[in-house]
């Protein structure tokens, strides 16, 4: 094993990827050598899971070629990729919450028996395989019961059993503790000892030293660079940036304005509990007019929640504190009460909660006024039109047509159709979700003015997201939740480690 | 003057008729012996349009028939009173209309050119009387098996039969249950009835079907054949009918409704080849009871 | 914002393609427009002729077309506002004849007057949707089930109000008796050539395809079946409108269950068997999606048409029933396929 | 492994809640056999009585009801494969009928034996709903439209086949004669209280409960229903599971078809009406989603008796045909209400 073969592992050549209208890879060069743990950078959206999702046989390239211990391969669905060793922990986790973990350990290659389940020896295989990853689960407890690090792990080690050639990981630390981190890493390592050549995709910089021999970085499709794990993380950031952080962000605004919104330990109790679903608990902070406030915290953190809290789309539920909007009371009940107090909210799921895809841009547009374009309940063509084609202009949505229908526009154009619906609707409080999700570099950078834009016009704005370099490059203050506590505030371009370690500070003694 | 311009015996014709549902066997039935009968008359061709059991879908056929100006209607209406104003607007254009089973509301001879049919009520009414007097004289308990609740025939046969039981004084009717004409329905209904009442002697079954799916029910109880009298309605023929079923001793009777299929035949050759000036406006066909008498002798037929 | 007109002449290449890829689509979109005018013209060519006319096409017999689908072309309107959100309702057929029960039963007992009797009975078939509506939205229900169960209990309260008998409506004026002017739903207009009935079908048509295209209403409906999270946050009010969607196949169900009752002088228990099968095929030959959110008003009047006019050209030559439920079948298939194959161009799946 | 067991001793909290909280989804997991006991209880107390004996409970009544719902039992089982997967199949009352014109059309002329008449038969059935899911998985079609569309298919061929006729079954040697022992199927075996109908219904639910519950297919049909999306990526042969669970359900309408030419001794194209409807209520009042992912077997099994049990105390009343459809559209409402309840109770919502 030590010496190592000419041919690597895998080798992908000019893979080629389109969705619709979105180019998702144009040609991109891959190696991965036996034993090796090789990290996949880039922003999102450039091109990383679609890269995986054609090694596991999720889909297929529109062109180039993948070479398996020499051996050119094409999978054409799951279970071939599987067959050929290759097993992926997907970033969308492949798990169904209606089975208990051991049948989501399982599934797919169930023992049988003479034909039947052989339950026993898979819950004893389960616990075997839980405790190898250090997980403590109860095999018997339905999946859509456990919280999503808890979820994780369960991927993780479904994905192991079965890793015999090559392991992929897409984010797979996303939503884990540092301890669980440290653990996991451990496992990786034993593997990768066995010979098993793994991809580790991550957002978090810091954990490539500490695992990974080599990185290679996309961007927008392409490969920006390949470098040993060893480099400097400057280095790094220069190849998934592709320039200057200064350029990607807008100058910050000077003077805010008066409070917009104001939280004193503040705290909303659902009246149903969901399972994973982290409430607001005591959460303090201010939005001013013509600020730009953002939300750090790791994956489960509860960013999304405060903000659908804060939105009236949590559901029934009690809120406790000081929830002040403009100075008065808010009134949260509802997502038309919410609106009706001047708040506005960008969903981190364009796709799934944001958009009617089938649908023209005018229409989705329009959907956050249809009030105002519809006098006595009669749809004006004429106001509808001239608000769209001046929303398409103010955020240069391309194509240009109100027309076009949104599902096959590109996914920054997706979401800058998103962000101007809702700027139609004249928020006064604009809470942004993770506002560049799945977006180009280029298209980053034009939101990240438009946003700046509102905010110079007295907007209060307050924006989760999971990227650091993001929140600490456009906004002015950063709150950190953990747990759904904002636990620090820190001043816009601080520190990011500091910012991290207050996000994931003492997470290692929660169960 | 004739009561059509185009008759003769040289003519083709063209007979539309109108069945209101192929999916009741006794509509069958109906459709084989006209065909039959109209297959003995070379200048005559047959149309047979299903009306699905459903009023509008027979009201949408008999306009076809309008515009395709055939040369005589015969309908079988699903329901009287809702193909009326189609048979009249058959009649002003033109076309002779023969009724079969049901008649519409308008005045025979006038909105339709006649009627030839059995009586549902009297037919219940003689099912009613023959267990009165000759099965079940002593008295006792009957049932009745009702075909689709509210439909013409259901409701005048369970009001002929309970009608016909009032002769004799000791019989009580002590369930009555609705099995849409269907023999499922029919056997899980009357295993019920039985359970309840164990001493029932008779079932009226609105049907045959219904009658077949009694039996199976009976049998079910543990009872054999003619321990318990069941009557059907329609007098089937062929192997899935009540008359073999009378003939080999599983019912005690079914009463013929006479589909009128070779007297409306008949009719409309006095019509269209023979001129008729005039012909009945009600023809009222006889209902024979199918007794254990004459069953084998009506099976040969 | 004048200036936007240059701006949209840049891009010269997309729109090429796009326009290609559009004719393809609108296509299909109309498809039961297409598929109407090909039964047509299957229709003349497979005509029995008379005289050396066409049977098909004589007016009357285009009137007979029409007025056979009147009652589930009216249904299958409102159907479409509800399959438009991705519901489905299977109720209609036994609200129809609940609704004319009701008409027939207060037509010949209440002497309330034409109209109050009509609104009545609107109101109640509005009421027995729109709960169907608020049972399934409050407690989260699949709408096959709901009114699944709403079917029996409409039959079932047909089947009590008439006390298990059929009602006659006889016309004159006295006790008992229905005002003459209501058998006008069974008559045809401008020298016997329209039929009333189709009138109305025509009139709920109209103001359904207003409502869907040119209303808020409209939008909303279309919002909820496109993407009913989205439009939540949007601030549509999505509850309200899906109890509407029921609300309204309510009131079509009611409006049918008159004209029922009006054209055949009758209210049963027994009649609109099947026809919630016949409107819901009808919308989807018509290109209206039952997965939600897209959906053409005209399409589903097309698909209603174009049943009717296949019914009636196998039915002028005497084809046999059987091989006319097989033609429908094959037809409802092959609608769906198409659409599905427009969905995949998309490229957007499900 | 063996020291498992300790580490789950550790959180003490979470399984003190967790098990309240079982206790209730458990209740509503079963919740057709509580509602069955319900009616049972409610049989007792309204039964009518002879000589101090509950009527209802006598052996003979039970089998009646057992009998009466062997056909549709039959049917929901299989429909629970489908409906588990989230699909629906609208086709079964008409594959019923068209397998039962089969049997008999090929008992009283083929004289091909009995096994092979019976096995070519099933095979139909299976090849016609294996046809739709081919179909409804091949073009992403809602599984609704192309098993209506089959529906109106399968009626017609059972048309054509029988010629609109009733074909009887007559027994004995020679031809156009069916095997006596074919007629066992409507019989009643030990002492005439085990009708063979039930005893089929009996084996295919056990045959169903065993695949769906110890079986890798029964695994993948949860799956598929739970998360299509992760069953795809965890190897799961999606496609091939959703067409086979339409298999199943023509599968089992054929078994039904035998079974009902059997018991009548007659196949006809107009039987089987409206089975499907019974079999989707049996199978959603025995707590399987309409939503897919999960589902019980025993569940569907006790909804059809309970519905059976319902309808006979109401038959052994003498109730009338009215109240009989008002009483099971109640019901199907109550169990759906029920089951939502638990879907949020555990925080699954849609
Ligand atoms: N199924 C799909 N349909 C349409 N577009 C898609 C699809 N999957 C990915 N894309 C688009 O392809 C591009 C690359 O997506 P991909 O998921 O590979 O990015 P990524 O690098 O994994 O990002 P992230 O860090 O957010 O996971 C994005 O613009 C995305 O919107
Ligand atoms: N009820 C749920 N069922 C399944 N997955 C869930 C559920 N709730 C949340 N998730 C998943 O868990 C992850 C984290 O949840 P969420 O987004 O709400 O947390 P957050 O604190 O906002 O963190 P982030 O914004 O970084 O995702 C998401 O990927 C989300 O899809
Ligand atoms: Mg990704
Ligand atoms: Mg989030």
């Amino acid at each position: 094993m030590n010496a190592e073969p000419p041919r690597p592992l895998l080798s992908m050549r000019g893979v080629v990827k389109r969705f619709g209208g979105v180019q998702a890879l144009r040609g991109v060069d891959f190696d991965l050598r036996r034993g090796e743990i090789h990290a996949l950078l880039g922003e999102n959206g450039a091109g990383k899971s679609t890269l995986m999702n054609i090694l596991s046989g999720v889909i297929e390239p529109d062109g180039g070629e993948m070479r398996i211990e020499g051996v050119a391969t094409r999978f054409s669905d799951p279970r071939a990729a599987q067959a050929a060793g290759v097993a992926t922990i997907f970033q969308e986790l492949d798990l169904v919450p209606g089975l208990d973990v051991t049948a989501n350990l399982f599934l797919g290659r169930e023992p049988t028996r003479a034909g039947v389940l052989d339950r026993g020896a898979m819950r004893r295989a389960a616990r075997e395989r839980l405790a190898a990853v250090g997980a403590d689960i109860d095999v018997d407890q339905p999946v859509g019961e456990l919280s999503v690090g808890r979820r994780q792990m369960v991927a993780v080690a479904k994905a192991l059993t079965y890793a015999s050639r090559i392991l992929v990981m897409d984010e797979p630390t996303a939503a884990l503790t540092a301890a669980e981190v440290d653990r996991l890493f451990g496992v990786m390592r034993e593997i990768a000892a066995r010979g098993v050549g793994i991809v580790y995709i991550s957002h978090r910089l810091e954990e490539v030293p500490r695992v990974a021999d080599r990185v290679t970085v996309l961007r927008d499709g392409l490969v920006a660079g390949v470098a040993p794990a060893s480099a400097p993380q400057s280095e790094l950031v220069r190849l998934l940036v592709g320039r200057p952080l200064a350029e990607l962000y807008p100058k910050r605004g000077a003077q805010a304005g008066e409070t917009v919104l104001k939280l004193e330990r503040a705290r909303f109790a659902p009246r149903r509990g969901r399972a994973g679903w982290q409430a607001p608990d005591d959460v303090s902070l201010e939005v001013r007019a013509g600020e730009i406030v953002g939300l750090a915290g790791i994956m489960g953190a509860g960013r999304t929640e405060l903000l659908t809290a804060l939105y009236g789309a949590a559901g029934p539920g009690r809120w406790s504190g000081v929830v002040q909007i403009e100075g008065r009371p808010a009134r949260l009940a509802s997502i038309r009460a919410a609106r009706g107090d001047g708040v506005g909210l960008v969903t981190d799921d364009r796709r799934g909660s944001g958009l009617l895809l089938r649908d023209s841009v005018g229409r989705n547009l329009v959907l956050t006024v249809l009030e105002r374009v519809s006098p006595f309940f009669l749809m004006s063509r004429a106001k509808e039109s001239t608000l769209a084609r001046q929303a398409i202009q103010a955020f240069d949505v391309r194509p240009p047509q109100p027309e076009a229908i949104v599902g096959a526009l590109s996914g920054g154009n997706q979401q800058k159709v998103v962000l101007a619906k809702e700027v139609l609707g004249e928020p006064r409080l604009l809470l942004l979700d993770e506002p560049t999700r799945g977006v180009d570099v280029g298209a980053k950078g034009e939101i990240y003015a438009r946003i700046r834009t509102l905010a110079e016009r007295g907007l209060g704005v307050l924006i989760a997201s999971s990227e650091m370099p993001e929140l600490l490059g456009l906004c002015d203050r950063v709150v950190v939740l953990r747990k759904g506590r904002t636990v620090a505030e820190f001043a816009g371009g601080a520190d990011e480690h500091a910012v991290l370690a207050a996000a994931e500070q003492s997470e290692d003694t929660s169960p | 003057a004739s009561l059509v311009k185009d008759c003769g015996k040289d003519g083709k014709y063209v007979i539309g008729f109108s069945q209101a549902n192929n999916a009741e066997p006794y509509r069958q039935h109906v459709n084989d012996e006209l065909t039959a009968a109209a297959a003995k008359v070379p200048q005559f061709s047959l149309q047979i349009a299903d009306g699905a059991g459903n009023v509008n879908t027979q009201t949408s056929q008999m306009d076809n028939f309008i515009t395709q100006k055939v040369d005589l209607i015969l309908i079988s209406p699903f329901e009287a009173a809702p193909l009326t104003p189609v048979v009249a607007r058959a009649v002003k254009a033109g076309i002779p209309v023969i009724e079969l089973d049901r008649r519409s509301l308008g005045e025979p001879g006038k909105d339709y050119t006649a009627f030839i049919g059995g009586d549902n009520f009297k037919i219940a009414q003689e099912a009613g009387k023959y267990v009165a007097g000759t099965l079940l004289p002593d008295g006792g308990e009957v049932a009745v098996l009702e075909g689709l609740p509210s439909s013409t025939p259901a409701v005048e046969r369970l009001n002929g039969f309970k009608d016909g039981v009032k002769a004799n004084a000791k019989i009580e009717v002590v369930a009555e249950q609705a099995a849409d004409w269907l023999p499922d329905k029919a056997q899980t209904a009357f295993a019920a009835m039985l359970q309840a009442h164990p001493n029932i002697k008779a079932v009226y079954a609105s049907n045959d079907m219904m009658a077949a799916g009694a039996r199976l029910a009976a049998k079910g109880a543990g009872k054999k054949d003619g321990d318990i009298k069941i009557l059907g309605t329609d007098g089937l023929p062929g192997p899935a009918g009540g008359i073999r079923a009378v003939a080999e001793g599983e019912w005690s009777a079914t009463f013929t409704y006479p589909t009128g299929g070779p007297e409306a035949i008949d009719m409309a050759k006095a019509i269209l080849i023979d001129c008729a000036e005039k012909v009945p406006t009600v023809v009222t066909v006889a209902t024979t009871a199918i007794t254990p008498d004459n069953a084998k002798a009506m099976m040969g037929k | 914002m004048n200036d936007a007109a240059p701006m949209r002449a840049a891009p010269a290449a997309p729109p090429a393609t796009a326009r290609r890829f559009d004719a393809f689509a609108i296509a299909v979109r109309f498809q039961s427009v297409i598929g109407l005018i090909l039964v047509t013209l299957g229709g003349i060519v497979f005509s029995p002729r008379r005289h050396g006319h066409i049977l098909f096409l004589a007016p009357d017999n285009m009137a007979n077309i029409v007025r056979a689908v009147s009652e589930t072309g009216i249904i299958a309107v409102g159907m479409t506002f509800v399959i438009i959100t991705a519901g489905i309702d299977l109720s209609v057929g036994a609200l129809l004849s609940l609704c004319s029960v009701l008409t027939a039963t207060i037509m010949t007992s209440g002497g309330y007057g034409l109209a109050p009797t009509i609104l009545f009975v609107l109101a109640c078939g509005t009421a027995f949707g729109g709960a169907q509506g608020l049972i399934s939205n409050r407690f989260r229900l699949e709408p096959f089930i709901v009114t699944l169960a709403g079917l029996q209990v409409a039959r079932g309260l047909a089947l009590v109000i008439s006390g298990n008998q059929y009602i006659n409506i006889s016309y004159g004026q006295g006790p008992g008796l229905a005002p003459p002017v209501f058998a006008i739903l069974g008559d045809r207009l401008f020298d016997n050539t329209v039929p009333v009935a189709t009138l109305v079908f025509v009139v709920v048509a109209a103001i359904a395809t207003f409502t869907l295209n040119f209303t808020r209403f409209g939008r909303y409906v279309f919002a909820v079946g496109g993407n009913e999270r989205a439009a939540r946050l949007s601030g549509v009010p999505v509850s309200l409108v899906k109890v509407s969607v029921y609300a309204i196949t309510g009131l079509v169900s009611g409006i049918a269950g008159v004209v029922h009752a009006g054209q055949f002088n009758f209210g049963s228990a027994n009649d609109g068997t099947g026809y919630e099968l016949t409107a819901i095929a009808s919308v989807v030959i018509g290109g209206t999606s039952l997965f939600g959110g897209s959906g053409s008003m005209i399409g589903t009047v097309a698909g209603a048409v174009m049943l009717g006019a296949l019914a009636n050209i196998l039915q002028l030559n005497n084809v046999n029933a059987a091989l006319q439920l097989l033609a429908t079948g094959a037809i409802i298939v092959l609608a769906a396929v198409l659409q599905s194959l427009v969905r995949r161009r998309e490229g957007l799946g499900r």
